[in-house]
C-alpha cells in the first residue's frame, strides 16, 4: 500500500551514495551540545575499559597497583584528570538534559535555556574541582 | 506495490512508451481528485510537472464553500444564486446547481478522507463568512466557507496526496507533459475527427521524452497566472495545459475574465485570504475612512472581489492611496486581535511579517489587487468533458480544476468555489473517465512518431543561440499585462498590449537557452513555459478587446456598463490559421456560445 | 525594456540596492566530477528573498543554474536549501537577515543523493514518508453523508504536525540521518504524528510499531536541528518526544 | 526495442530481526544515566576530593574502601551500569558512522566481547579481592590488616 513514482529507484539496502563535503552545517545549541556529547561520552568509554583494567591490579598485587597508580598522580596525568572530570560533568549534567527534554514538555521547548544551564553548572562544578585537585596534585 | 500493475514500459528511438486506460496530467487538488477516483477503477497514472504536495492548490487559504448550515441556516439554493449573481450571470446555471449540490457531499468527502478542518464546539465543521456569500438571495453575509485556520488548500492538497499514497497511486514527478497525442479516426458518418491517443511527456531528471498511451486523458493543470506580474500565483502556473489544448486547435473559454483578489501584500501579490475579512478585517484608505462602505452599503468589504478590487484601485487613482508614493489602501486587521489572527489567521499574519515586516496584530498591512485566478479556460461539459465547439464532446478527453471553464463561475469566482471546483469536477472526470474506458473503448492507436513535435520544439529551443534573454521578454510581457489587461482595461490599453505581445513573439523566435545538458534543464523548461504564456496572454487580451462590456472581473473603462443584450455569452477562442506569426488576428478566431441560464434571470448586481 | 515604477520612482532610502555576492555550489553530473563554489554578485533590496537573488543569476547571468522553486512564500516546500550553513527555504530568507557583509553561500540540502547545483534526489525521503502510512485509517463508517465529530481540543491535539510542507528541510539538517540515510527522518516521524494523535484514526499502533524499529525513533539523539530549521515552525522534537512516549506507553 | 523493468520505488527492506532493542536501550540509557549521577560523582568526589584527593589513592586506599560491602556494591554497580551504559552507545555511534557489513560486526563483536571480558573481570576483583594479601609489605596495606 505505497503510492508508486517510477523516479530513481532507491535501493534502501545501499545507502545513498553522497557527493562529498559542502559547509559544515551550523547547528545551534542542540547540535553542538549533540558533538560535545558525543565525543565525551566516547572518551570517557575508553578511559573506562583503562580505567577498570588497572583497578584490576589490585588482585595482582599491592606493589604492581601502586605502581600503576603512581602514574596517575603526576602533573601531566593530574590535568588530564581534570580532562576527563570535565567531559564526565559535561556527559553527566547534559546526560540530564537530554533526558528532561526527552520526557518533559516545558524541557523540550526550552532545550537551549537547559543547554546554557548545563554550561553554568559545569562551570561551578569546575571552579569547585580544579583548584582542588590541582591543589592536591601540585602540593609537595 | 500488487504485481498486476506491473507496467511495460518500451523504448523506441529513446522515446519511452508506456500505456495507461486513464492519464491525469496535473496533481494538484483537481487531479489528485481525479485520482481517487480513477486509480481503483482503472489502470492510472498521474504526470505532474511538480512534486505532488507542491502545486499550488496548497496555497489557498480560506476555505471551501458547502451549505453545511453547521453554524447558520443555509441551502444549496443560496448558494447556487451567489456564485451566479458573483459571476455576474454568465455563469451556467446548470453546472452552478451541481457545483453548490455536491459541494455538501464534496466537504464530507474530504473530512471523511482525514482532513483537519476546524471544527465547532459541538465538534462539527465550522464555517466562516466569505466574500458574495449571503443567506437568502443576498440579505446578509452567510457562514458558508469550511475552512482549516487560513491553511485550507493545504490541508485539501495534503490530504488528497495521502489518499492517493493509500490508494497506490502511479506517479510521474517531475514529467512535463508537452503535447497532447491526437489522432484521425473514422467518426463513423463517413468523416474523421481527432481524438486522443495519448500524452507526450518531458522527464525534467533525464531529458527524456516519454509517450503516454492513453483511453483517456484528463487536464488539470490549474491556472496561468505568470501572465501578469503581480499575482498570487506560483512561478510555475504558466497554463501549460491550457496552451497544449489551444495549440491543438480546440477552444478556449471566456478567457478574457481574470480575478483580481483585492488583498495581495502590496508589491508582492503574496495573498491574504478573503478569510482575513470573514472573520471582520477592514479595507481603509489614506485617510483611515472604511471606503467599502460607499460602495456596498450591505456587505461592505465582503462584496465580492471584482468589486472590491475595482474599489481599491478606484481609490488609489483618485489620490486616496496610503503609503509614501499613495499607491496602496490598508487591510486592517488590528482590532481583531492576537488570538484571532494567530489561531485563524496565523499563516497570512506570519506572511505579513516576513515579507513587509509588518504586525497586522498592531498595524494594517498594505495591499493591491493581484491576479489571482484563471475564470475562463479549456471548455467543459458538467461531465468535465472537453468540448471541441459549443456543444461537440472530444470522447476521453476531459478537464477539470482551473484550467478548465464549465463554466461555474462565470465572469467573476467567489472566493471558496475554487476549492470547490476542484473536488467536485476533480471527481466527476475521474468517475466519468472511468465509466468511458471502462465502456468497452480500446486505444486509440498513436500516430507515427507521437513525440516528433515537442522532439522538434525542443530540439529548436535547445539549440537556439539567439540573442534574446528568456527572463526578458517573460517580464516585459508581465509589466505590460499589469498595464493594459489588468483591473481597468480600454480598447487602447489592450491595443498596446496586443501590440507588444506581438513584439515580444517576435522576439521569442531568437531566444537563447544557455543550458544545454539534458538532466534538470529548467532553462529549457522556462523556455517552453515562456511560449505558453505568450499564446495565452495573446488569447486573453483578443478575448478582452472584442467584449465590448464591463462585467464581472472584466472592466472596460470605455465601456463601463454590463450588456446583456450583446454579451450574455460566452466567448469562445479558436486556433485558426498561422498559429506561428506574431500577429494574433491572423491566428484567432473568435465566437460566442450561449449562457446556460435555468432559474435565475439576469438582474442588476448590487450589494 | 520598461523598468517596474516601483524602482524608478522610489526616493525612499531603504529601498536602495547593493551588491551582495553569492557563493554557489554547482555541481552539473553531465559535466563535473566534483561540486564546485561559483561565486555571484547581484543587485538585491533588502527585502528581497535569496529566491530573488537565484532568479537574477538564473535569469540575467548564468541560465544553467538549476534550483527548485514554486509558489515563492513558503508554502510549496520546493525550495529547502542550505543558506550560510543553515537549512532554510529560500523563498522565506529575506537579504535584510543576512549578514551581506560577507558572500552569502548556498548550497544543496544534506543527506539526500546531489542531482544538479541545489537540486538533490527526494525520493528516499518520501519513501520513508509513505513508509508510515500517512493516511487517515478509520474502518468505522461515518454517518452517511455527516463528517465524524471531533472535537476542538482533540483537533488542536495535532494541529502543529497538520503544518508539514514535506520539504525536507528538517529531515536532511538531522546529523543523524547524514549518517546514512537509513533513519526515518523527522518529517517522516511528524507525519506520523499528525496521524498517530487524530481522535479519528484507528491505527496509531501500527504506525508506533513501524517507529519502533532500528532506524525509527529512537535513532533521534535530540539535536533539535529540525526544529531549529522547520520554516512552518513546526516543533519537530517535541513531535518526536511525544511520539517516542506513545511507544512507551504503548498508545497515543 | 528495449524491455525496462518496471521503475518503482522498493519499499525498505523490514528486517525485523528477533527482539527490537532499541527501544530498551533508549531506555537503559536514561535509567542508567541517572544513576549513573550519582554513583560517578560520589565516586569522584570520594576518590579526588575528599582528604588529599588523586594523592591519596593506592593500594591501602582502595582495600580500605572495599573492606566495607557498601562501597563493594557500590562500584559493582557503577562498573555494570557504566559500562553497558558506554558500550550501548558506542554501539549506536559505531551503527551511525559504519554501513552494514563485516567492519560494522567486527566492531561491535569487539565491544561485545570485551564489554563482557572487562565486566566478569571488575566484578571478580570486587568481590574476590584481598585487602590483606599475605607477604605483602605492610606499609602498602590498609591499616586494618593484620600485618599492617
Ligand atoms: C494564493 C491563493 C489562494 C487561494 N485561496 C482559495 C480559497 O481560499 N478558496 C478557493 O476556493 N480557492 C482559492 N484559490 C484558488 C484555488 O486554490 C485554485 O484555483 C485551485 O487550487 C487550482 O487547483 P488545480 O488542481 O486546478 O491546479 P493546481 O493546484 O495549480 O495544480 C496544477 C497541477 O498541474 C501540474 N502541471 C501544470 N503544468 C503541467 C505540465 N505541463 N505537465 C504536467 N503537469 C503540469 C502541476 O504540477 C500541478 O500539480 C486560491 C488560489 C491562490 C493562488
Ligand atoms: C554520569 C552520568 C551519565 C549520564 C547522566 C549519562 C547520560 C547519557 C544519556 C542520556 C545518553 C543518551 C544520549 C542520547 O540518547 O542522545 C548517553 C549516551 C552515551 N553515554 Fe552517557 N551518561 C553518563 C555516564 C556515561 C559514562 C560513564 C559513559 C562511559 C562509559 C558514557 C558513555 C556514553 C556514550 C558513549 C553515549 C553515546 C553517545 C551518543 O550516542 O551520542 N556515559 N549518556
Ligand atoms: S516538518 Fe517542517 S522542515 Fe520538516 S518537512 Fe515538514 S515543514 Fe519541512
Ligand atoms: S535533527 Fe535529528 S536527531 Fe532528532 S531532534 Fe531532529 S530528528
Ligand atoms: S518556493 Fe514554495 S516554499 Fe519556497
Amino acid at each position: 500500500m505505497s503510492a508508486t513514482t517510477t523516479r530513481t529507484p532507491i535501493a534502501p539496502e545501499k545507502p545513498a551514495t553522497h557527493k562529498p563535503g559542502g559547509t559544515l552545517y551550523r547547528g545551534r545549541e542542540g547540535m553542538w551540545s549533540w558533538v560535545l556529547h558525543r565525543i565525551t561520552g566516547v572518551a570517557i568509554f575508553f578511559f573506562l575499559l583503562v580505567h577498570i583494567l588497572d583497578t584490576a591490579l589490585v588482585r595482582v598485587s599491592p606493589e604492581a597497583y601502586n605502581a600503576v597508580i603512581g602514574t596517575y598522580q603526576t602533573p601531566i596525568m593530574g590535568l588530564g584528570e581534570v580532562a576527563l572530570v570535565g567531559a564526565i560533568v559535561f556527559h553527566a549534567f547534559n546526560g540530564l538534559r537530554v533526558i528532561l527534554v526527552d520526557f518533559w514538555s516545558w524541557a523540550t521547548r526550552n532545550q537551549k535555556v537547559l543547554f546554557y544551564i548545563v554550561i553554568a553548572l559545569w562551570v561551578v562544578t569546575m571552579l569547585g574541582f580544579v583548584p582542588r585537585h590541582l591543589m592536591n596534585v601540585f602540593s609537595h | 506495490m500488487t504485481s498486476e500493475n506491473h507496467v511495460e514500459t518500451t523504448v523506441v528511438d529513446g522515446v519511452h512508451h508506456h500505456q495507461y486506460d486513464i492519464v491525469i496530467i496535473g496533481a494538484g487538488g483537481a487531479g489528485m481528485r481525479a485520482a481517487i477516483e480513477a486509480g481503483p477503477g482503472a489502470k492510472t497514472a498521474v504526470i505532474s510537472k511538480l512534486y505532488p504536495t507542491r502545486s499550488h492548490t496548497g496555497a489557498a487559504q480560506g476555505g471551501m464553500a458547502a451549505a453545511l448550515a453547521n453554524v447558520e441556516e443555509d441551502s444549496w439554493e443560496w448558494h447556487t444564486f451567489d456564485t451566479i449573481k458573483g459571476g455576474d450571470y454568465l455563469v451556467d446555471q446548470d453546472a452552478a446547481e451541481i457545483l453548490a449540490k455536491e459541494a455538501i457531499d464534496a466537504v464530507i468527502d474530504l473530512e471523511n478522507m482525514g482532513l483537519p478542518f476546524n471544527r465547532t464546539p459541538d465538534g462539527k465543521i465550522d464555517q466562516r463568512r466569505f466574500g458574495g456569500h449571503t443567506r437568502d438571495h443576498g440579505k446578509a453575509p452567510v457562514r458558508r466557507a469550511c475552512y482549516a485556520a487560513d491553511r485550507t488548500g493545504h490541508m485539501i492538497l495534503q490530504t488528497l496526496f495521502q489518499n492517493c499514497v493509500k490508494l497506490g497511486i502511479e506517479f510521474y514527478n517531475e514529467y512535463y507533459a508537452l503535447d497532447l497525442v491526437m489522432t484521425e479516426v473514422d467518426a463513423g458518418d463517413g468523416t474523421t475527427r481527432q481524438k486522443p491517443s495519448g500524452v507526450v511527456a518531458y522527464e525534467l531528471a533525464t531529458g527524456e521524452l516519454h509517450v503516454f498511451q492513453a483511453k483517456a486523458v484528463i487536464f488539470a493543470t490549474g491556472g496561468f497566472g505568470k501572465i501578469y506580474k503581480t499575482t498570487s500565483n506560483a512561478h510555475t502556473l504558466t497554463g501549460d495545459g491550457v496552451g497544449i489544448v489551444w495549440r491543438k486547435g480546440l477552444p478556449l473559454e471566456d478567457m478574457e475574465f481574470f480575478q483580481f483578489h483585492p488583498t495581495g501584500l502590496a508589491g508582492l501579490g503574496i495573498l491574504l485570504t478573503e478569510g482575513a475579512r470573514g472573520e471582520g478585517a477592514i479595507l481603509r484608505n489614506a485617510s483611515g475612512e472604511r471606503f467599502m462602505e460607499r460602495y456596498a452599503p450591505t456587505i461592505k468589504d465582503l462584496a465580492p472581489r471584482d468589486i472590491v478590487a475595482r474599489c481599491m484601485v478606484q481609490e488609489v487613482a483618485e489620490g486616496r492611496g496610503a503609503g509614501p508614493d499613495k499607491d496602496y489602501v490598508l487591510l486592517d486587521c488590528t482590532h481583531l486581535g492576537a488570538e484571532v489572527l494567530e489561531t485563524k489567521l496565523p499563516d497570512i499574519t506570519e506572511f505579513a511579517r516576513t515579507y513587509l515586516g509588518v504586525d497586522p496584530v498592531y498595524e494594517p498591512v498594505p495591499v493591491m489587487p493581484t491576479a489571482h485566478y484563471a475564470m475562463g479556460g479549456i471548455p467543459t461539459n458538467v461531465k468535465a468533458e472537453v468540448l471541441s465547439d459549443n456543444t461537440t464532446v472530444v470522447p476521453g478527453l476531459y478537464a477539470a480544476g482551473e484550467c478548465a471553464c464549465v463554466s461555474v463561475h462565470g465572469s467573476n469566482r467567489l472566493g471558496t468555489n475554487s476549492l470547490l471546483d476542484i473536488n467536485v469536477f476533480g471527481k466527476r472526470a475521474g468517475r466519468n473517465a472511468v465509466e468511458y474506458v471502462n465502456s468497452g473503448v480500446d486505444f486509440t492507436p498513436l500516430p507515427d512518431d507521437p513525440a516528433g513535435d515537442v522532439r522538434r520544439l525542443l530540439e529548436v529551443l535547445r539549440d537556439s543561440n539567439g540573442t534574446e534573454r528568456i527572463a526578458a521578454i517573460r517580464k516585459e510581457l508581465q509589466d505590460e499585462m499589469d498595464k493594459g489587461a489588468q483591473v481597468f482595461r480600454t480598447s487602447e490599453s489592450l491595443d498596446h498590449v496586443a501590440e507588444v505581445i506581438a513584439g515580444l513573439r517576435d522576439r521569442y523566435r531568437n531566444i537563447a537557452v544557455q543550458d544545454k545538458g539534458k538532466r534538470f534543464n529548467t532553462d529549457l523548461l522556462e523556455a517552453v513555459e515562456l511560449g505558453f504564456l505568450l499564446d495565452l496572454a495573446e488569447v486573453v487580451v483578443a478575448s478582452a478587446r472584442n467584449r465590448e462590456e464591463s462585467r464581472g472581473g472584466h472592466m472596460r473603462d470605455d465601456f463601463p456598463n454590463r450588456d446583456d443584450e450583446k454579451f450574455m455569452q460566452h466567448t469562445m477562442a479558436y486556433l485558426s490559421g498561422d498559429a506561428h506569426s506574431s500577429v494574433a488576428s491572423d491566428h484567432i478566431r473568435l465566437d460566442w456560445k450561449p449562457v446556460t441560464i435555468t432559474r435565475y434571470q439576469p438582474m442588476e448586481r448590487k450589494y | 525594456m520598461t523598468t517596474a515604477t516601483l524602482e524608478t520612482t522610489s526616493t525612499d532610502a531603504a529601498t536602495k540596492s547593493f551588491t551582495v555576492t553569492f557563493l554557489i555550489r554547482r555541481f552539473d553530473p553531465e559535466v563535473d566530477a566534483e561540486p564546485r563554489w561559483q561565486d555571484f554578485d547581484v543587485e538585491m533590496y533588502a527585502t528581497d528573498r535569496v529566491l530573488d537573488a537565484l532568479h537574477k543569476i538564473k535569469w540575467e547571468q548564468d541560465g544553467s543554474l538549476t534550483f527548485r522553486r514554486s509558489c515563492a512564500h513558503g508554502i510549496c516546500g520546493s525550495d529547502a536549501m542550505r543558506i550560510n550553513g543553515r537549512n532554510r527555504l529560500a523563498c522565506k530568507t529575506l537579504i535584510k537577515d543576512l549578514d551581506i557583509t560577507k558572500p552569502i553561500y548556498v548550497e544543496a540540502i544534506k543527506g539526500l543523493p546531489l542531482e544538479k547545483d541545489l537540486v538533490v534526489d527526494m525520493e528516499p525521503f518520501f519513501a520513508s514518508y509513505r513508509e508510515v502510512q500517512p493516511f487517515l485509517q478509520a474502518s468505522s463508517a461515518p454517518v452517511a453523508g455527516k463528517e465524524r465529530v471531533q472535537s476542538v481540543a482533540e483537533r488542536a491535539r495535532f494541529d502543529d504536525t497538520t503544518k508539514c510542507i514535506l520539504c525536507a528541510a528538517c529531515t536532511s539538517s538531522c546529523p543523524v540521518f547524514w549518517t546514512d540515510g537509513q533513519y526515518f527522518g523527522p518529517a517522516a516521524i511528524v507525519n506520523a504524528h499528525r496521524f498517530i494523535f487524530d481522535s479519528r484514526d484507528e491505527e496509531a499502533k501500527v504506525r508506533l510499531d513501524i517507529l519502533n524499529d532500528k532506524e525509527g525513533v529512537w535513532r533521534c539523539r535530540t539535536t533539535f536541528n529540525c526544529t531549529d530549521a522547520c520554516p512552518r515552525g513546526i516543533e519537530v522534537t517535541k513531535a518526536i518526544a511525544e511520539v517516542k512516549q506513545a511507544i512507551l506507553r504503548g498508545t497515543p | 526495442m528495449t524491455v525496462i523493468e518496471s521503475p518503482r520505488t522498493p519499499a525498505r527492506p523490514a528486517p525485523k530481526r528477533g527482539v527490537n532493542l532499541e527501544k530498551w536501550g533508549w531506555i537503559y540509557m536514561r535509567a542508567s544515566g541517572v544513576v549513573l549521577v550519582v554513583l560517578v560523582f560520589g565516586h569522584l568526589f570520594v576518590n579526588l576530593m575528599v582528604g588529599e584527593g588523586v594523592k591519596a589513592i593506592d593500594f591501602g586506599f582502595v582495600g580500605g574502601k572495599w573492606a566495607d560491602p557498601f562501597w563493594q556494591w557500590w562500584d559493582v554497580l557503577m562498573l555494570w551500569l557504566a559500562l553497558i551504559h558506554g558500550a550501548n552507545g558506542m554501539r549506536t555511534i559505531v551503527s551511525d558512522y559504519t554501513n552494514p557489513g563485516t567492519v560494522q560486526r567486527i566492531l561491535k563483536g569487539a565491544l561485545l566481547l570485551s564489554t563482557i571480558v572487562l565486566l566478569v573481570l571488575g566484578t571478580l576483583v570486587v568481590f574476590t579481592f584481598d585487602p590483606c594479601p599475605a607477604g605483602s609489605p605492610a606499609e602498602l596495606l590498609p591499616s586494618f590488616c593484620p600485618a599492617a
